[in-house]
């Protein structure tokens, strides 16, 4: 039954993705696109990578659906949330046939790859986590997570730039106002102690189980989201110490941590296995705090209400 | 038993595509938001029932679609507010001048709390 | 191994579409959704192939995932963009290609 | 027992899906769609909560199904009332 099951799921995933890039209406796209995040949360899962699906199940069923609709809401207000017309474009449709059929000869051209890859199981317990994601993401391959956050900051600073100047350092966003006491504010209120409660969980987890830094501190991001959407928490000004203190926690410890490595250890980003567990949790933590707050900044967007009241 | 669980999560998917046709057709953006939100209840069911062939871990992955399957909601009622930063139950909530106003009542109430 | 394979096309296709949607759609907005259904083709491409063998392949899943996260924190940048650009010119497409749609 | 009990909760969960499908496709309006989505489809996720938790390994795996449906059902009840009041504003905005 579950090659009838995948080849729904495919389809379908293929049926939204085609529906998302034709037609004219850019709301129907943007449905279309939070659908396709849905579903291939479900893929992530037959894969296996039950890491990658938690990441992408806080991703796109939260994040990027605010993201999307609440840029449409602000095109819709200033009149360009209309397309123009746009025929069917032959050159760029011969190119996108092309990428996907390289893309296919390719699958069918790789080497099989030599399994079960000898020198991880062998590595694993020596990196302080039984999740072996965890271990690639903070231990083994700890410098393109710590390049990765460093990129989210960055990210962050390009979207804050974009503040007009009687904007800052205002409150990120816009105003965001609800009727008290209505279903909004009350959902506001009931929402956030349980997801904030499933993200640090998530984050205490993800040492031996799928679950991690990234999918808790997304998960954090959402329920911030939905917080300060509902008025329930409004967020600091940008210049706020202790939010920029939240901002660098992670990517700081991080640093600090893998020069302790280079003094003590065999070099930068080396941990000794008998610190590498509490090392790795301490370092989740104060990642997933600043990975929280970065993502859901970014979405909410530069400032744009009045500096001081 | 993972047989059954699986035809079963067969047919909700195959169901989803009257779902998608609804988000395709509109006609109103309401419509469109609600073939979504169909979508996201039957992921959760899906991976529900993938939940023992695949290991019970998926578990977490629906809690966490079933926690912030409302987000898309609140966006899109943001999305359709004036000034999109508004809430639909709000009075007047039609009239960008009027929010303005509750805006700023809002604003005044919460400086200092 | 019929199963991955499956996957795999299904993010070969997802590219290509993502290929043409990036250039054919013309709303900013829609070319921001189409470069994230192009990437994450990519990542369902690579996902497939780390499922391959017994047991899954970690370190491709860790490179997913910063993907993904990367691919979120890069669409916010491009949203705040249009958005910003919108608030200057009223419109969410290129002005070099504000011709409605008669050279095609 | 437990697996006759789940072959049923399962199947009613999907007919109920099913239902919701067809009120979504066949209602005329958006007022009357929102009730084939919302009380259906959880209902539906209930039915097949049940008959999953049957299979479940320990209580904790039973307690987390029944999390995930009363977040689904809080988060169906606000979205419902968010999207119909967003559409009856666009309503008096236009009429």
């Amino acid at each position: 039954m579950m090659p009838v099951f995948d080849a729904t799921l495919c389809g379908l995933i293929l049926a939204v993705a085609l529906a998302a890039v034709a037609g004219r209406d850019v709301f129907r796209a943007i449905v279309f696109f939070i659908v396709y995040g849905l579903m291939l949360a479900v893929a992530w899962v037959r894969l296996g990578a039950l890491d990658v699906a938690l990441a992408e199940a806080a991703i796109s069923g939260g994040l990027t659906a605010g993201l999307f609709l609440v840029a449409y809401g602000r095109l819709a207000a200033v009149g360009a949330a209309d397309e123009p017309a746009g025929l069917l474009n032959p050159p760029a449709a011969l190119a996108g046939c092309g990428l996907s059929a390289a893309l296919g000869w390719a699958w069918f051209a790789l080497p099989q790859p030599d399994r079960p890859a000898p020198q991880l199981a062998e590595a694993l317990p020596r990196s302080g986590v039984e999740n072996p994601v965890t271990a690639v993401l903070l231990n083994f391959r700890a410098w393109d997570t710590l390049l990765e956050s460093v990129v989210l900051l960055t990210a962050l600073i390009g979207v804050l730039m974009l503040a007009r100047v009687g904007a800052w350092p205002g409150r990120p966003g816009l105003a965001q106002h609800v009727r008290p006491g209505g279903v909004m504010a009350g959902f506001g209120r009931v929402l956030p102690p349980v997801g904030l409660l499933v993200g640090v969980y998530l984050v205490y987890v993800g040492a031996e189980r799928p679950g991690g830094a990234f999918q808790g501190g997304t998960v954090i991001a959402a329920v911030g989201l939905v917080a300060t959407l509902t008025g329930a928490f409004r967020p600091p000004a940008v210049d706020a110490p202790g939010w920029r203190a939240a901002l660098v926690a992670g990517p700081l410890l991080f640093l600090l941590w893998g020069l302790a490595g280079a003094v003590i250890g065999n070099g930068f980003l080396t941990f000794p296995p008998t610190l590498a567990g509490a090392a790795i949790l301490a370092i989740e933590a104060a990642l997933a705090v600043s990975i929280a707050v970065t993502l859901a900044v970014l979405v909410l967007g530069a400032p744009e209400q009045a500096a001081r009241e | 038993m993972t047989f059954w669980l699986s035809l079963i999560a067969t047919g909700l998917l195959a169901s989803l595509a009257g779902a998608l046709w609804r988000v395709w057709r509109g006609p109103r953006a309401a419509d469109r938001m609600m073939g979504a939100q169909l979508v996201g209840t039957a992921g959760v069911a899906v991976l529900m029932l993938l939940a023992p062939a695949e290991g019970w871990a998926t578990l977490d992955v629906a809690l966490l679609l079933a926690l912030l399957a409302a987000l898309a909601a609140i966006g899109f009622a943001k999305a359709t507010s004036p000034d999109g930063a508004g809430d639909p139950e709000e009075d007047g909530a039609g009239d960008p001048e009027e929010q303005q106003a509750a805006a700023a009542d809002t604003t005044d109430g919460r400086a200092d709390g | 191994m019929t199963g991955l394979s499956l996957y795999a096309l299904t993010g070969a296709g997802l590219t290509g579409l993502g290929l043409y949607g990036l250039i054919a759609t013309r709303h900013l907005l829609r070319r921001v959704v189409a470069f994230n259904l192009l990437g994450s083709g990519v990542f369902l491409f690579l996902g497939a192939a780390a499922a391959r063998g017994e047991g899954a392949d970690p370190v491709p899943h860790a490179l997913i995932i910063t993907g993904i996260v990367v691919a979120l924190s890069a669409s916010a940048l491009a949203v705040g963009l249009v958005v910003a650009q919108a608030r200057l010119t009223g419109r969410a497409t290129l002005p070099e290609e504000d011709t409605h749609g008669d050279d095609v | 027992m437990a697996d006759l009990t789940t072959y049923v909760l399962t199947s009613v969960g999907l007919v109920f899906f099913v239902a919701g499908t067809l009120g979504l496709l066949r209602f005329p309006d958006v007022f009357t769609r929102l009730h084939a989505l919302t009380k259906a489809d959880n209902l539906g996720l209930g039915f097949i909560a049940l008959g999953v938790a049957l299979q479940a390994p320990s209580w904790r795996e039973v307690a987390l199904l029944a999390v995930i449906w009363v977040l689904a059902l809080l988060a169906a009840g606000t979205a419902s009332q968010l999207v119909a009041r967003a559409a009856r504003a666009e309503d008096e905005d236009s009429g």
